[in-house]
């Protein structure tokens, strides 16, 4: 281990260990998924891994996975929320894992929600 | 290393583990990699939660659930449901007074809630063990904000601009006591970390060891950088064996990391820093004991001045704080004297930390701004009196602080407010009472601890507080003459002006400040031979409440003495004169006809 | 170095810088009582009888351990003080003995002198039962005596053990009302690594430590002090014999920490302090002895004399000079080797003259 | 004190106590200061506790030994080689002072060849410390600034005494440890007063400061000063000569004043037969001792507390010694008594004190010239102090040496073997000294309270050989060499090394000195006490 210099080495440690004690503050964007029975059988978990995937692959650190169980909606399951922080709860549903990317970089890096997926709003 | 959705955070606090926190973790790993979520979920181990007597504490982010009273039998559930399904495990998670319409995230918790928490900020929130996580936590900026970009004297000027004072008791303005110590000319310098925490019931000192160790250690850098000292040590009692344990990790980190050593992050400032166990003695908090003890002598007080900035350790200039105000220090570099000054009383800023102890509902850490009124702590943090009993008072600052009535539960905590109705603030110990609690008894103990801790070296408090004793004795065993009054008082007095180290000066103070504030009590017990309380055995009496008594003779019959009497069927007496208080009888009475008064 | 100003009780006084108050105040000639004070030794503040009141300063100081600072307004008796100390003593008296008709230190007892001054006659503090009397009588070596019960633990003897004798051999026990100077727990004086040189003892200051051979030698004030040199080892260090002219015996050997001559700083060993009684032995020689057929017989000094020099000086004319030979000793004094070499060379004529330098 | 008397030009400590607090490193070799020197043991512990450095040699484990920085366990009888090997150690690394050699010392190229051969292996082998050790120590000692010799009877009490002596004299020279407060070699003499008693000439060689018999001046000049007739010209015999003379019968009278040889010399049993050989022997002494026994005219002293007078103790200072008591019946002073024979036997002196005395000191013996009992009642003075201004002289050598030219020499000395070495038969070393609580033959300190301390003679021994002999502590065991045997209480412990015990020899009844040879020193006839085979059994 090098030894310290400036405030740059600390911050690379900072940005490498960001996931570390990041998913310990709420994000401002929150992705949640539900995580009912039928949320798993209808394939709840791959869209989740997906998620975890193209999270990692962007190295986006602020945005929290929150798992939830049935929402009563199990027809459309699996379902997936998004949830920027001051803005009505986006929820898409019939989510396939190929969804993901997209979802993620329309809406939740750029604030453009898919529309085509989308099947309910809340605030 | 991969992303994970989940943080599990298992408190491994000295309380926790002790109620078996460790199996709680062993349980999750396994259960978690059964379930394949060891990849998405991570389970760490923190420092304390604060929230002791509810441990073992589990954390689950991002969600910040609270769970308690977890054990390894509830694992299984906890992780199919929450983390696997997502969801909460209702009958684990915390509930304050009476019941939570929907889960509260941690923070939402009126225990936390009302806090505010910068010495205690990553307590319980980051593994203490992992220097990383602590960075991630912006640890260390303030170091190198300082070594690269202020000079000694910034930082000083920064410290004072916070207003921060010794959390040690003392209250002594921390930048002030920085520029002696910087001042005074010596080619070898020393700073040294107060962690002999003696007050019985106080654990902040522990919690912060354990919780947060790199915070001590980088405020401690920035004080020697502030002063130039190149060494230092952590006093601490060697019955904290995971906070020393914890502390010898985090040198270890440090200096591999190039914070600790020679030539600290490139420059010529140089820290070397040593742990040092302490026996345990309660005067080695006291600063020049403790210094003597470093130094392999017996832990004795030495008049003041000198003082240890100018003639410390080895006779070199020192600069010693206590652990809670090491820990504040990096928060105020990084964020600035002014960030911090912004919170607290006109004299006493920023936050300090209590250990909240006796009979309320949630004892624990609880660390507020001053100015937060006791009445905030007990009622609202603390959830209020136990079994709804009645508040009677709070010994604040330890065995040497004070008993605080009543009337005082809405003045703003401040070293000045307290020491203007005769406690201190001393470390932060917080003991509430209730009616049971008799304030002749409770002086009575604190003035026991404080004998017996008592060096022996100056007259006042080896001899003057043990003649305060023999009195407080013969006054809750009903001996005790109004002229025992005025000789506590003077004698109390007496030790406050004349002992030699604080240690003495306010031992009185838990005598005085009940003698001042319950009176009453005194008198009772003296003229009287009664204790309000119930509290003292010699002057508790038994009586047959005649309305309840159904003359069963069970009484009678179990009184070692034969000081019951009475026909059958008719209501019996007791013989005040026979009877040795042994409480059999009230045992026996099948219809609670008997009580202590 | 130019002084630093002081008003001591009003009395405008000019101390050295490093000075203490009770420093300053005995150069000034204003008398503070102490009691774990001694020049000798390193300051402990511990008595508290020594606090004295400084203007701006909320808390009463230690005239003993604090360092003048330049316009100190100082009140050595002030009523303030005066109450404080009082208290103090009386505090010390709670448990003190006072049995002073029998103390070895009566007339040379600090605690006596200081209370006496403060007008105390005893402890108002003090209760049925206070009187320490928890501790037995430590009497097993034949140098000095323990009584603990009157010991006020200023801790002198401590710092004498650790700062002139260098052995470290006691220190405090316990804590609390428990607290009592003693060996390392678990040994007796006797297997510690106390050494006996009785500094501790000289420097008590009251009767807990008390020489055993001086016991009913005479009281303090009853002594005259004649200064001398040690004459064992060959260190030299000045002593100071106490003589009783009533029984025109010694009562003990003290050293003098101040004195300005001598060279061992009031320093000494076991032997110097405690290896006296041998002068007053029985056995010590009292008449000349002439030895016939056999067995010594008591002679005058006179006819002693005749018969060595009538021996000596036929056996001088016999087998000459060098046939005598003559011992010195090198514990008798200069005066006394010079006139036996001179006996030697100068009235037997030989060289034949020498002594144990070497042994 | 030879050895130092012919590389310095005189014999004496070269430095005063106060001198002892400006040592930076403090080296304390054949001498267990804290038991025989007291106060001095006591002013090396606070300099040591103040940051000196302290060395210590001495194949006895001394109190000393636990506060070392290098605490060197040597073979006794190793010493020349020791320091040899540290001044190889030295040379090797050019930590000598080379300036202060050219300027004040002779005869550097001669030690130069000799130290060659001391390797610290070759040293490591003789002294049995390991080579590590005896760099350390060399460059200890060399670093200095200031460092200061302390040694005492473990020194001289070698049959080499006198090499040893010279050897801490060359270390000293060659690192220019000399002349300086805080340096110097500094023989720290066993009894009160056995400097002045050289100083006063009670030796066979010199009459008072250390003036030659031989030299005709000097003799004519007392003569004068004395009023008497021709002094003789012949160095007289030493005390372990007159001891072997009466053995013989050429010695025919002795009169020994305040001694004790039934105990303190070597040999008692030789002693013994000698004495009573005698023809005649006058004993003054304060008690009927082991010695005076034996005398045909016994004369009762005054002792210390009694009489008027000086000592001059080990760094030469000249000190009162005053009556405090009356002596007991008819006892008298020495003064008074000699006086007095004096004049039975055809002298003139007309002393009438001490005082007087001591001003015919001052008269004939220029280093005590300016010295007198009013102005020592003043204060002690160091000699040598020639002039009644004179303030006396704390240190030595500073910037001159006593000799002749002003400089000093090196004398170079080479190891030898013991005089006796521990054999088949003598399969242990034993080594006699001083207590605490004693002091030579006891006739005082077992009269008074230590007596009642330490009642009896006892003979530390190693645990390895109390095991080996299935000793208890405290069993009496018999230690015998060629010449005697005594026995006393087994001391077990690890002080002594393996295969050697230690016996004070302050018992009367159980005399260490019945095992001593009268083996001496060929140059200052110093017995050699240190070294003894001898055999140990359970007794």
């Amino acid at each position: 281990m090098p030894k310290i210099r400036t405030l740059e080495d600390l911050k690379k440690i900072k940005e490498s260990t960001m996931d570390l004690t990041g998913a310990r503050s709420q994000g401002k964007t929150r992705i949640i998924i539900g995580m009912g029975t039928c949320g798993i059988a209808a394939g709840a978990r791959v869209v989740m891994e997906a998620v975890m995937a193209e999270l990692a692959k962007r190295g986006l650190k602020d945005v929290s996975v929150e798992t939830t169980g049935c929402i009563g909606m199990c027809q459309d399951e699996p379902l997936l929320d998004v949830i920027h922080a001051g803005e009505p709860r986006v929820t898409y549903g019939k989510v396939a894992p190929e969804d993901v990317p997209r979802i993620i970089s329309e809406h939740v890096v750029n604030g453009r929600v898919v529309n085509d997926k989308v099947i309910g709003r809340t605030d | 290393m991969g992303l994970y959705r989940s943080h599990v955070l298992v408190c491994g606090g000295t309380g926790c583990v002790s109620s078996g926190s460790q199996a709680v973790l062993d349980a999750l790993k396994k259960g978690l990699a059964d379930k394949g979520l060891d990849k998405e979920i991570l389970v760490v181990a923190t420092g304390c939660h604060g929230m002791c007597e509810m441990g073992p504490i589990v954390v689950v982010y991002p969600e910040g659930t609270f769970y308690c009273r977890v054990t390894a039998a509830d694992v299984p559930e906890l992780v199919e449901e929450h983390l696997f399904k997502g969801r909460i495990v209702d009958r684990l998670i915390y509930k304050g007074e009476g019941t939570v319409a929907d889960v509260p995230h941690y923070t939402d918790i009126p225990f936390y809630k009302k806090q505010h928490r910068i010495a205690l900020r990553n307590c319980g929130y980051i593994n203490p063990e992992n220097i990383d996580e602590y960075i991630a936590r912006d640890g260390y900026v303030a170091l190198v904000k300082a070594v690269t970009e202020m000079t000694p004297d910034d930082v000083i000027e920064t410290v004072k601009e916070s207003g921060l004072r010794g959390r040690g008791g003392g209250g002594f303005p921390t930048g002030l006591k920085w520029s002696f110590c910087a001042r005074s000319a010596g080619d070898k310098k020393y700073v040294i970390c107060n962690a002999d925490e003696g007050d019985p019931g106080a654990f902040m000192d522990r919690s912060l060891l354990e919780g947060d160790p790199h915070a001590i250690v980088e405020g401690m850098l920035l004080g020697a950088y502030a002063m130039g000292a190149s060494e230092g040590y952590v006093y601490c009692r060697a019955e904290y064996p995971l906070a020393i344990r914890r502390l010898k990790r985090t040198i270890e980190q440090a200096t591999e990391y190039g914070f600790l050593g020679d030539n600290i992050l490139g420059t010529d400032f140089s820290f070397h820093l040593h742990i040092k166990e302490g026996a345990g003695a309660f005067v080695c908090g006291e600063e020049t004991a403790l210094m003597a003890s470093i130094e392999g002598q017996r832990g004795m007080p030495r008049p003041r001045p000198p003082f240890p900035a100018n003639k410390g350790l080895w006779g070199k200039p020192t600069n010693i704080n206590n652990v809670e105000t090491w820990a504040n220090v990096a928060s105020i570099i990084r964020n600035g004297g002014a960030w911090y000054a912004a919170l607290g009383t006109e004299k006493s800023k920023g936050t300090k930390v209590f250990a909240l102890t006796g009979k309320v509902n949630h004892t624990g850490l609880v660390e507020v701004p001053m100015g937060t009124t006791i009445r905030e702590i007990v009622f609202e943090i603390g959830g209020g009196i136990l079994n709804g009993k009645k508040f009677k008072a709070v010994q604040i600052g330890g065995p040497s602080g004070g008993c605080l009535t009543e009337e005082h539960l809405d003045i703003p905590i401040s070293y000045e407010s307290l020491s203007q109705v005769g406690a201190i603030m001393g470390s932060g110990g917080l003991v509430v009472m209730d009616e049971d609690n008799c304030m002749v008894d409770v002086a009575k103990f604190f003035l026991e601890f404080t004998q017996a801790e008592s060096c022996g070296k100056c007259p006042p408090c080896r001899e003057g507080t043990k003649k305060m004793l023999d009195i407080l004795g013969r006054i809750v065993a009903g001996k005790g003459t109004p002229e025992d009054l005025d000789s506590l008082q003077y004698l109390g007095t007496m030790i406050k002006e004349t002992s030699l180290c604080g240690l003495g000066q306010t031992a009185p103070n838990p005598v005085l400040t009940t003698l001042r504030y319950f009176r009453d009590e005194y008198e009772a017990h003296i003229n009287e031979k009664r204790c309000p309380a119930g509290a003292c055995v010699e002057l508790a009496r038994y009586v047959i409440d005649a309305k309840k008594c159904i003359g069963c003779t069970k009484c009678a019959k179990v009184c070692p003495v034969g000081a019951i009497s009475g026909t059958v069927k008719q209501p019996h007496v007791i013989d005040q004169d026979k009877c040795i208080k042994c409480g059999a009888c009230a045992e026996a009475c099948p219809v609670k006809a008997i009580d202590r008064r | 170095m130019q002084g630093i100003d002081l008003t001591i009780n009003g009395k405008k006084v000019v101390a050295e810088p490093g000075m203490t108050i009770l420093q300053a105040a005995r150069k000034a000639g204003i008398h503070i009582p102490t009691l774990c004070e001694h020049p000798a030794l390193p300051v402990a503040g511990a008595c508290r009888v020594c606090l004295v009141e400084v203007e701006k300063n909320p808390k009463l100081l230690t005239a003993c351990s604090s360092p003048v600072a330049p316009g100190m307004v100082i009140h050595t008796h002030s009523p303030r003080v005066l109450e404080a100390r009082k208290a103090v003593v009386e505090l010390i008296l709670i448990r003190h003995p006072l049995d002073c008709f029998s103390c070895p230190s009566n007339g040379k007892c600090e605690l006596q002198e200081v209370a006496y001054e403060l007008g105390i006659r005893d402890s108002s503090f003090k209760e049925e039962g206070d009187t320490c009397n928890s501790y037995a009588l430590e009497d097993a070596n034949p140098f000095y005596v323990r009584d603990m019960n009157k010991c006020i633990l200023c801790g002198r003897c401590i710092r004498a053990c650790d700062s002139l004798a260098r052995y470290h051999a006691i220190d405090f026990q316990n804590r609390g009302i428990k607290a009592m100077v003693q060996p390392p727990v678990g040994r007796d004086l006797e297997h510690s690594d106390c050494t006996f040189c009785g500094q501790c003892v000289q420097l008590c200051p009251v009767g807990a430590l008390s020489e055993k051979a001086s016991a009913g030698q005479g009281r303090p004030w009853e002594l005259e002090s004649v200064k001398s040199t040690c004459s064992y080892c060959g260190v030299g260090c000045e002593l100071n014999i106490q003589v009783n002219r009533k029984t025109g015996r010694i009562a003990n050997v003290t050293t003098d920490y101040q004195s300005p001559t001598g060279i061992n700083e009031g320093r000494c060993c076991v032997k110097g302090r405690f290896a006296w009684q041998y002068v007053h032995s029985e056995d010590r020689l009292t008449r000349p002895l002439i030895k016939e057929n056999g067995s010594f017989r008591e002679a005058g000094w006179a006819e002693a004399l005749s018969v060595i020099a009538g021996r000596m000086n036929a056996i001088k004319e016999d087998f000459g000079s060098d046939a005598v030979g003559f011992f010195s000793s090198a514990r008798c004094t200069n005066e006394e080797n010079f006139l036996l070499q001179r006996l030697s060379r100068e009235v037997m004529g030989t060289n034949n003259v020498d002594h144990c330098a070497h042994l | 004190m030879k050895g130092l008397g012919e590389t310095f030009g005189s014999g004496a400590m070269t430095n005063d106590f106060k001198s002892i607090k400006e040592a930076d490193v403090l080296f304390v070799v054949g001498s267990n200061t804290t038991e025989t020197h007291p106060v001095i043991g006591s002013w090396i512990k606070e300099r040591k506790a103040d940051g000196a450095k302290l060395i210590v040699c001495d194949p006895r484990k001394i109190e000393l030994a636990k506060y070392a920085d290098v605490y060197i366990r040597h073979n006794s009888g190793s010493d020349v080689a020791l320091v040899n090997g540290m001044m190889h150690v030295i040379l090797r690394d050019n930590l000598h002072n080379a300036a202060f050699i050219d300027e004040r010392v002779e005869n550097f190229e001669a030690l130069r060849k000799v130290v060659e051969e001391y390797t610290p292996e070759k040293t490591s082998e003789i002294t049995g410390v390991p080579a590590e050790l005896i760099e350390a120590a060399a460059r200890t000692y060399a670093a200095g600034p200031n460092s200061a010799i302390f040694y005492t009877m473990g020194i001289t009490q070698h049959q080499s005494g006198t090499d040893n002596v010279r050897s801490l004299a060359n270390l000293a020279l060659l690192c220019g440890m000399l002349g300086r407060p805080g340096t110097g070699v500094n023989p720290l003499r066993g009894q009160n007063n056995v400097q002045g008693a050289c100083d006063m000439g009670a030796l066979p060689n010199v009459f008072t400061g250390y003036q030659k018999v031989e030299n005709a001046d000097v003799r004519s000049r007392m003569s004068g000063l004395w009023k008497c007739g021709e002094l003789p010209a012949a160095p007289g015999l030493t005390l372990v000569k007159m001891m072997e003379a009466a053995g013989t019968g050429d010695l025919k009278c002795l009169y020994i004043m305040g001694e004790n040889p039934m105990v303190t010399d070597p040999d008692t049993n030789h002693v013994r037969h000698a004495l009573e050989n005698l023809e005649f022997l006058v004993v003054q002494d304060i008690f009927l001792t082991e010695t005076a026994q034996l005398a045909d005219v016994v004369l009762p002293a005054a002792c210390w507390a009694e009489k008027e007078g000086t000592y001059t103790n080990t760094t030469r200072t000249v000190q009162r010694v005053r009556k405090a008591v009356e002596a007991p019946g008819e006892a008298r002073s020495d003064w008074e008594i000699l006086t007095d024979l004096a004049n039975r036997l055809g002298a003139a002196w007309e002393f009438k004190s001490a005082s007087e005395v001591f001003d015919a000191i001052a008269a004939c013996t220029p280093s005590y010239a300016g010295m007198s009992h009013e102005r020592l009642d003043e204060g002690p003075l160091s000699w040598p102090c020639p002039a009644v201004d004179h303030p006396g002289t704390p240190n030595l050598h500073v910037g001159r040496f006593s000799r002749p030219n002003g400089k000093a020499t090196f004398v170079p000395c080479e190891w030898k073997e013991p005089h006796e070495w521990p054999d088949e038969e003598f399969p242990f070393l034993a080594t006699t000294g001083r207590i605490l609580y004693h002091y030579h033959s006891g006739s005082m300190s077992r009269r008074s309270a230590p007596g009642e301390f330490v009642r009896e003679l006892f003979i530390e021994i190693n645990p390895k050989d109390a095991e080996a002999l299935h000793v208890e502590e405290d069993a009496m065991i018999r230690v015998t060499s060629r010449r005697g045997s005594v026995s006393g209480k087994a001391k077990i412990t690890d002080r002594v090394p393996p295969k050697m015990v230690f016996l004070p020899f302050h018992f009367a009844e159980a005399g260490a000195n019945v095992l001593t040879a009268a083996v001496i020193d060929p140059d200052s006839e110093t017995p050699a006490y240190k070294i003894n085979a001898v055999k140990v059994e359970t007794a």
